[in-house]
């Protein structure tokens, strides 16, 4: 029988994954998977994927067959920052949910954005911390129910994808699970063409056991749902306030390639050592 | 190579380091600690090394975790309040075993306290800052000299076990100068390898800790912070993985204490007035000994693990034990083990960046 | 073992005195330790600097008496009275500091300011130690440590500014 | 003209249903549950165009979509 | 309002807290602590109390200092990755003398360890796991019942000492859930607020800690991390403020060691065979002891300060002495403080969230 | 004689201040104290001012006669928010370096901006950290030499001011301290015309030891000098790219009047138990 | 003191039964401790929830033998083993679970199924478990307990297929 | 016409200059060393049009301009 195309860069003998039925975690997998068959990655040998703590975390670890680093909540950041500054020539990637990115690790996204550090970074956006049973994420919708937000969550949600755009960062990019193919395209030009500097996809997933199923349905058709939902940012500014807040807006917000912090830091040096 | 330089331990310790191998530095400023971080930001290009300056502490000892993993010998540096935001991180590093060097360049505490002033109340934070069972390695020098020597020794015991090593300073060695001979490392613990069959996780004999994989060189390896085998997979739920763990991070640690833990005699050896002293006590110790004589300066190299046999057979037979800490007593705790609390006279100073005096020891020992 | 150390306050250079004198003598071959206690940060604060040195190996550096104590600033005075009271050759300046009993008065600051060099205070001090300690070949070393810092113009001057007001005083 | 087929892992599939509820051409149903994994998993039971939606979607590598040509 | 309920040990600490006049609670989730904060946020809007989910455990212990200052009494849950990163804001609250609850759910690490397994090895880090020097108080419950009696005592601590208090619960209590009588508090402590001419930082008797104003009430109080004299100043240079001042922290706690030192004995009062032990551990323990007779149970309920007198009186005489812990061992080094080393039988058994049994305890005291 | 107008607000028995002679700070205060002034308050018993740890961090402790909590290096917006929430009847304002509330403290910065949390927090971007002896903070400009940069700083600086506009805040302002007036006015609106929410105001006063006196100039120069650099935003966006590099883009770069957290909080509390 | 409990997987809801169980006899006067073992978030893992009851307060609830067991999924079989070996009455799974030595294998899995309460296993473990104690009262108190619950219609049904299965082994 | 005068607080003035260099009209001037602080003094030497620039950017709140009219 033919094998599923993921299956190689995966440790077989750990499958399934641990994820709840549907969790849409998978899928970003096979859109990763995906990019990296079509950019002829054979092996990930001198891949090393970071998480640090959260469903969205077990992606690579231990799933993935390749060098992982899982990490402490929020940190996998600073962790992949010194695995590339210690052996530049490693593809550094690092996963992670929204809780652990840009909750108690946006401090870290922030300064590697602002460093055009050279990292992937893919944040899943799945509106909630799953792995602690649900409770708000800064990308919870505003007065949303949680355990944590029993009378509706105060707060608003965090436009991450645009924050970093903000920055010195090299390319960011936000799209939903529902939107497969651009989204793989995104990873392999974030492996490709914009191979250097910071580089940042949010990727819009809703946690299926405590936002799907919460709502009352299931991951399939949640996920029709947000093929309607989900629209590129182009159109998206066109809208009036109240159909924006309906929809979510993805696309490419910023693709650069200047040179990343490495360069930087290897130019300065070798600018002032160099005579010697 | 041998150098004869006029450094201040921070200064020593840089030099150490680089002639430890150390290749990787990410830091965040901090008074007393900073010019390891300067010095560092200087000299590591200049052999090929990598220094950041990190967003905060947390950063700062994550980075050197990924830097280590991907095959460099790394470290950093801060004091007090840094090093409570590192105690997370460090936990880590014990847990995955990666080796790792953090200097503390102790200043009087706590929170804010008084950040230019020298103070020693740090050591029981070293060795239990961090929550769950847990076991590194703690180290402190006493003069610039040792400095440069024992920061040497500390990646080399990093390096040999797989365990981060705190590196415990005193702020009157890191920012005091003196004649330091740039000597070179004796020996180099290199890092060893797995091969393919050889879990990077686990050994048969607990004593041996296991070989490290270098990330990108197709081990696979999995490193995590959770419960995990010897091959790195998770198992959040076993008794037995997690015990087996556990233990054996602890006893590869307790179980080498005979090649692990260093002290030192001055004094007269045989003498049963005794001074146990850490860091910068000890000299004046060691002074107030010789002019007053029949006394023993036990002084401790190894905070961590602490060989209490020893230290109990080196306090057999004591008639006074003196304990000076420039904190309201920490080592105390550590003689009361193996010496009746009762008869323990202490001298507790902290705050101002004033040592304990000879006359002070000289005072107590002759009470 | 000998010792010599300055008193002071923030900004007047205490520590670099304290840093130079300690490099100078460890040209000479001498084993030096040399200790500082000053503020975090911002300005002020008492700051005090000290060198010990001997021909063997220093057992202690911490002390509690020197031999040659330069008093540039009251703040500096009076946070380490311990220390000034048990010194032997006590200097302060006549202006900036409170009569120190067994101590010599100077014109130090006033010296400095005539030449000049008030910024440079501290050299002056310097200067002043250097001549009490009387340690061979001190001047020469004193001149190539300056000449590799900042300055070297101004401090050396100073020095000297020091040197002659320590052999007027016939200390 | 292509014919396609679906093959579907057993032991991977945790019956989520998306496959079932993506097909365009409801191509995919579910057949009891698999006393292995305690999981229903689907069957093909309909026409595939090989549009690969199934395959894309579902998250446990569970899927396989065929060229029988 | 006495009210019989089916509580787990974690709900139990949110009423407790409620009934103890907690009004604010910041917090993040994390495993196996998480229920305490979903009910706090449920449930103290009700009481016109405030709830905040923080950003992280840093913001969470940050937070509650802020509305510990601002007059409400505070707290935060946490397990012990979260517990790591708040040290250093424990050490601002003890140095500010700031009145908090601080409650760690323990589970087995180091590190992410196993999430939802007991443990108990974050009693050294309660302790000491902050720079310099600074003292707190440590507190365990053994039953849900307890966790609402003793969160009230905590919250009585806090404020009569102006002191953070670290309530140490294992997770099996947390997630435990038996009869829970909420019957109120017998008397809660009031915050003594100053008098224009009292100082808020300092007291003549360093037994009495000084009363703590109320933000916004034109006190102009100066709160600081930093070395301050008795009025806040800060003073980063003198000897005397520093030690007058971290003395007085010290002595605060270890001089009403008398009212604050709790513990308990079960079993034969009077026999040579003793088990010490705290939190979840003491029910095993009580149980072999009436198993087998003839045995004593040596339960401390406060883990700090602790009085090793009072220790030392209890285990005169002793025989056999057990110390079952679920860690590596930890309260053992108490015992050693005051009986030999060498005569204790330790017990240590941690992962997988398996209880110490009776019959294991049974074996030791029977071998 | 007549008293400076700062004064009143101002602990005269720990004066002159411990800064630098120049340091900017100063002239921070006194922009801070001509608001207040004329905005006719008469004393600061209902403020609460909260810092971290930094130069900028002593403007308030123990110089500013009001209650103030001098915290950790970084947590000053985390304790204000507990201030804030426990009592809200009190204004509550942050005065912090770069360093503390844009490096180590950047997080408790988005989060609170993203709550729109009732505060007032003022950031003196003094593009070093000046406490520590001058290294590089997250605002050094890219090239510069500090003791952490020997060989020139390799990262890019980051424009605070804009990414807190890029949040939920209510209210974003830069203004060099050349610009005494608007400034002043600026703080004036931040706690009358807009005194709710997350108000921001980033004060460009370069480190008057580590980046003026370094650059060889007075502080009276540069201040000159700062007069000229320092230009509206709407006149920055006309620049090159070159031209912007120069400049100082300062000026109001939001101003809305949502309400703030706690209003929002209190919403849906009242919302779900009014009914009771 | 008495005892009951449950082994199973993540998602069978056992540490539900057991919840159930325990506010059950809590409503009936009992002294209650009910514990729980079981992973943390994503799916799967051995889970493991028990209650002890009494007429007096409970010393310690922490035990090795329990006086009824039901074993719903051999993954939480071999996880404790050590309780499973020293357990009275132990049912489990006829399909779920492997040939437990001394226990009793029913069609729990099976009949839950047939009625079309798959998802409610659980509650038929509960219902076996709770004829087996056969404490006074304990069939009205779980239908309150489970009246204040979600899915009450499936999970009364699902206990009362457990009731009759264990009736019909006459256990 | 308004006639001002500029105070400057000797104990609070650190001698940095800016009121110097700031001021249109060069009305002001250092004056010697103060002896109780060490530092240099400004001093008016000129007219003052009550601009008040050296008050507002005086960092040590050592500057009163006052309208002496
Ligand atoms: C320091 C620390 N705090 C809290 C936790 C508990 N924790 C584990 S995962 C998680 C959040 C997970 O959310 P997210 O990162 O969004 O990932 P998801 O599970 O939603 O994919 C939390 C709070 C922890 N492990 N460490
Ligand atoms: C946790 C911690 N890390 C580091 C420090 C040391 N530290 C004190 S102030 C400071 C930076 C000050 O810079 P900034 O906030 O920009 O203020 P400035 O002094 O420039 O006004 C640092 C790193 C500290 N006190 N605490
Ligand atoms: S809890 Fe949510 S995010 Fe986590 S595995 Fe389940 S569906 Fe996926
Ligand atoms: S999408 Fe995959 S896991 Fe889900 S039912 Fe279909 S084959 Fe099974
Ligand atoms: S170091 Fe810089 S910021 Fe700090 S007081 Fe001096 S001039 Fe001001
Ligand atoms: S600006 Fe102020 S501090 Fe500076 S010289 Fe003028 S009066 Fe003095």
């Amino acid at each position: 029988m033919a094998e599923h195309f993921g299956l190689k860069y995966l440790r077989k003998e750990v499958l399934p994954t641990a994820f709840c039925p549907g969790c849409y975690n998978g899928i970003l997998m096979n859109a990763l998977f995906q990019a990296f068959m079509e950019l002829g990655i054979e092996d990930l040998k001198r891949f090393v994927f970071v998480s640090g703590i959260g469903c969205s975390s077990w992606i690579p670890s231990p799933f993935i067959k390749a060098d992982s680093l899982h990490t402490l909540h929020g940190r996998a950041i600073p962790v992949a920052t010194g695995v590339k500054l210690a052996n530049p020539e490693l593809n550094v990637i690092v996963i992670g949910g929204d809780g652990d990115l840009a909750s108690i690790g946006g401090n870290h996204l922030l300064h590697a954005a602002r460093r055009n550090m050279d990292l992937l970074v893919i944040m899943i956006n799945n509106q909630v911390y799953g792995m602690t049973r649900g409770q708000a994420a800064p990308t919870t919708p505003h007065g949303m129910i949680t355990p944590t937000t029993p009378y509706g969550n105060p707060e608003r949600p965090m436009d991450v994808a645009s924050i970093i755009a903000g920055t010195n960062a090299n390319y960011v990019a936000r799209w939903c699970i529902s939107q497969y193919i651009p989204l793989k395209n995104s990873i392999k030009d974030a492996l490709s063409r914009y191979s250097r500097g910071f580089r940042f996809i949010e990727v819009y997933a809703p946690c299926v056991t405590y936002v799907v199923r919460r709502e009352g349905k299931t991951p399939g058709e949640k996920l029709k749902e947000l093929m309607k939902k989900c629209i590129r940012i182009e159109t998206w500014k066109n809208m009036s306030r109240e159909e924006r807040e309906k929809h979510v807006a993805t696309g490419v917000f910023k693709a650069e390639d200047k040179p990343g912090f490495i360069e930087t830091y290897n130019k300065y040096i070798a600018q002032a050592l160099g005579e010697k | 190579m041998t150098e004869r330089l006029f450094l201040s331990g921070n200064e020593a310790i840089v030099y150490g380091a680089i002639d430890a191998g150390c290749r990787f530095y990410a830091g965040y400023p901090i008074t007393p600690s900073s010019e390891i971080m300067h010095l560092m930001a200087k000299e590591l290009p200049r052999v090929g090394g990598v220094f950041i300056q990190a967003e905060d502490e947390l950063a700062a000892i994550n980075m050197i975790i990924g830097a280590s993993w991907a095959g460099l010998k790394s470290m950093t540096a801060t004091s007090g309040p840094g090093f409570s935001l590192m105690q997370e991180g460090i936990g880590y590093a014990v847990m995955t075993e990666t080796p790792l060097v953090i200097v503390d360049v102790m200043r009087a505490g706590p929170a804010t306290g008084q950040a230019t002033k020298s103070a020693q109340g740090d050591l029981m934070q070293a060795r239990w800052g961090r929550h769950g069972d847990q076991y590194l390695v703690v180290i402190a020098p006493m003069t610039p000299q040792e400095a440069y020597d024992l920061i040497i020794e500390a990646f080399n015991i990093a390096e040999a076990y797989r365990v981060p090593v705190v590196f415990l300073m005193d702020e009157f060695i890191g920012h005091g100068r003196e004649i330091v001979v740039r000597r070179g490392a004796d020996k180099l613990v290199v890092r060893r390898k797995p091969s393919d069959h050889e879990p990077p996780f686990g050994s048969k004999d607990p004593r041996i800790p296991p070989p490290m994989p270098r990330l990108g060189e197709g081990h696979y390896v999995l490193v995590t912070g959770s419960t995990h085998n010897e091959w790195g997979y998770r198992d959040v739920h076993g008794f037995e993985t997690h015990y087996k763990l556990v233990t054996r991070l602890k006893e590869k640690i307790w179980d080498n204490i005979d090649k692990i833990f260093k002290y030192k005699v001055y004094g007269d050896p045989d003498a049963r007035r005794i001074i146990v002293c850490f860091g910068s006590t000890c000299r004046p110790a060691i002074d107030a000994a010789e002019r007053v004589g029949g006394t023993k300066v036990l002084r401790l190299i190894t905070l961590w693990p602490l060989n209490y046999d020893k230290l109990a057979e080196e306090l057999s037979g004591a008639g006074k034990v003196v304990v000076p800490e420039l904190n309201l007593g920490q080592l105390v705790y550590d003689v009361a083990q193996v010496y009746p609390r009762s008869k323990i006279r202490v001298i507790n100073k902290v705050g101002g960046g004033i040592p304990i005096y000879p006359s002070e020891i000289i005072k107590v020992l002759e009470a | 073992m000998r010792s010599a150390g300055f008193l002071g306050m923030g900004g007047q250079g205490i520590v670099f005195a304290a840093t130079v004198l300690g490099e100078t003598l460890y040209r000479l071959g001498y084993y030096v330790a040399q200790l500082q206690n000053y503020g975090a940060s911002v300005r002020g604060g008492a700051v005090y600097g000290y060198v010990v040195f001997d021909e063997d190996e220093i057992v202690n550096p911490f002390i509690e008496e020197l031999e040659v104590l330069v008093i540039l600033h009251e703040q500096g005075r009076r946070r380490w009275e311990n220390i000034v009271r048990k010194s032997e050759k006590i200097i302060y300046d006549k202006d900036l500091v409170n009569p120190v009993k067994n101590g010599i008065a100077m014109p130090i600051a006033e010296e400095a300011d005539k030449h000049g060099v008030y910024r440079a205070m501290n050299m002056v001090a310097l200067g002043i130690a250097s001549r009490i300690l009387g340690v061979k070949g001190i001047d020469e070393a004193v001149d190539e440590v300056l000449r590799s810092r900042k300055n070297y113009e101004l401090n050396i001057k100073a020095y000297g500014i020091g040197l002659e007001l320590a052999e007027r005083a016939r200390i | 003209m292509a014919h396609y087929k679906v093959f579907i892992n057993k032991k991977l599939c945790k019956g989520c249903g998306i496959c079932i509820e993506i097909c365009p051409r409801n191509a995919l149903r579910f057949n009891g549950i698999n006393p292995e994994t305690g999981y229903r998993n689907p069957e093909q039971v309909g026409e595939c165009i090989g549009c690969r939606q199934c395959m894309w979607y579902c998250p446990d590598q569970a899927i396989v979509v065929v060229d029988e040509q």
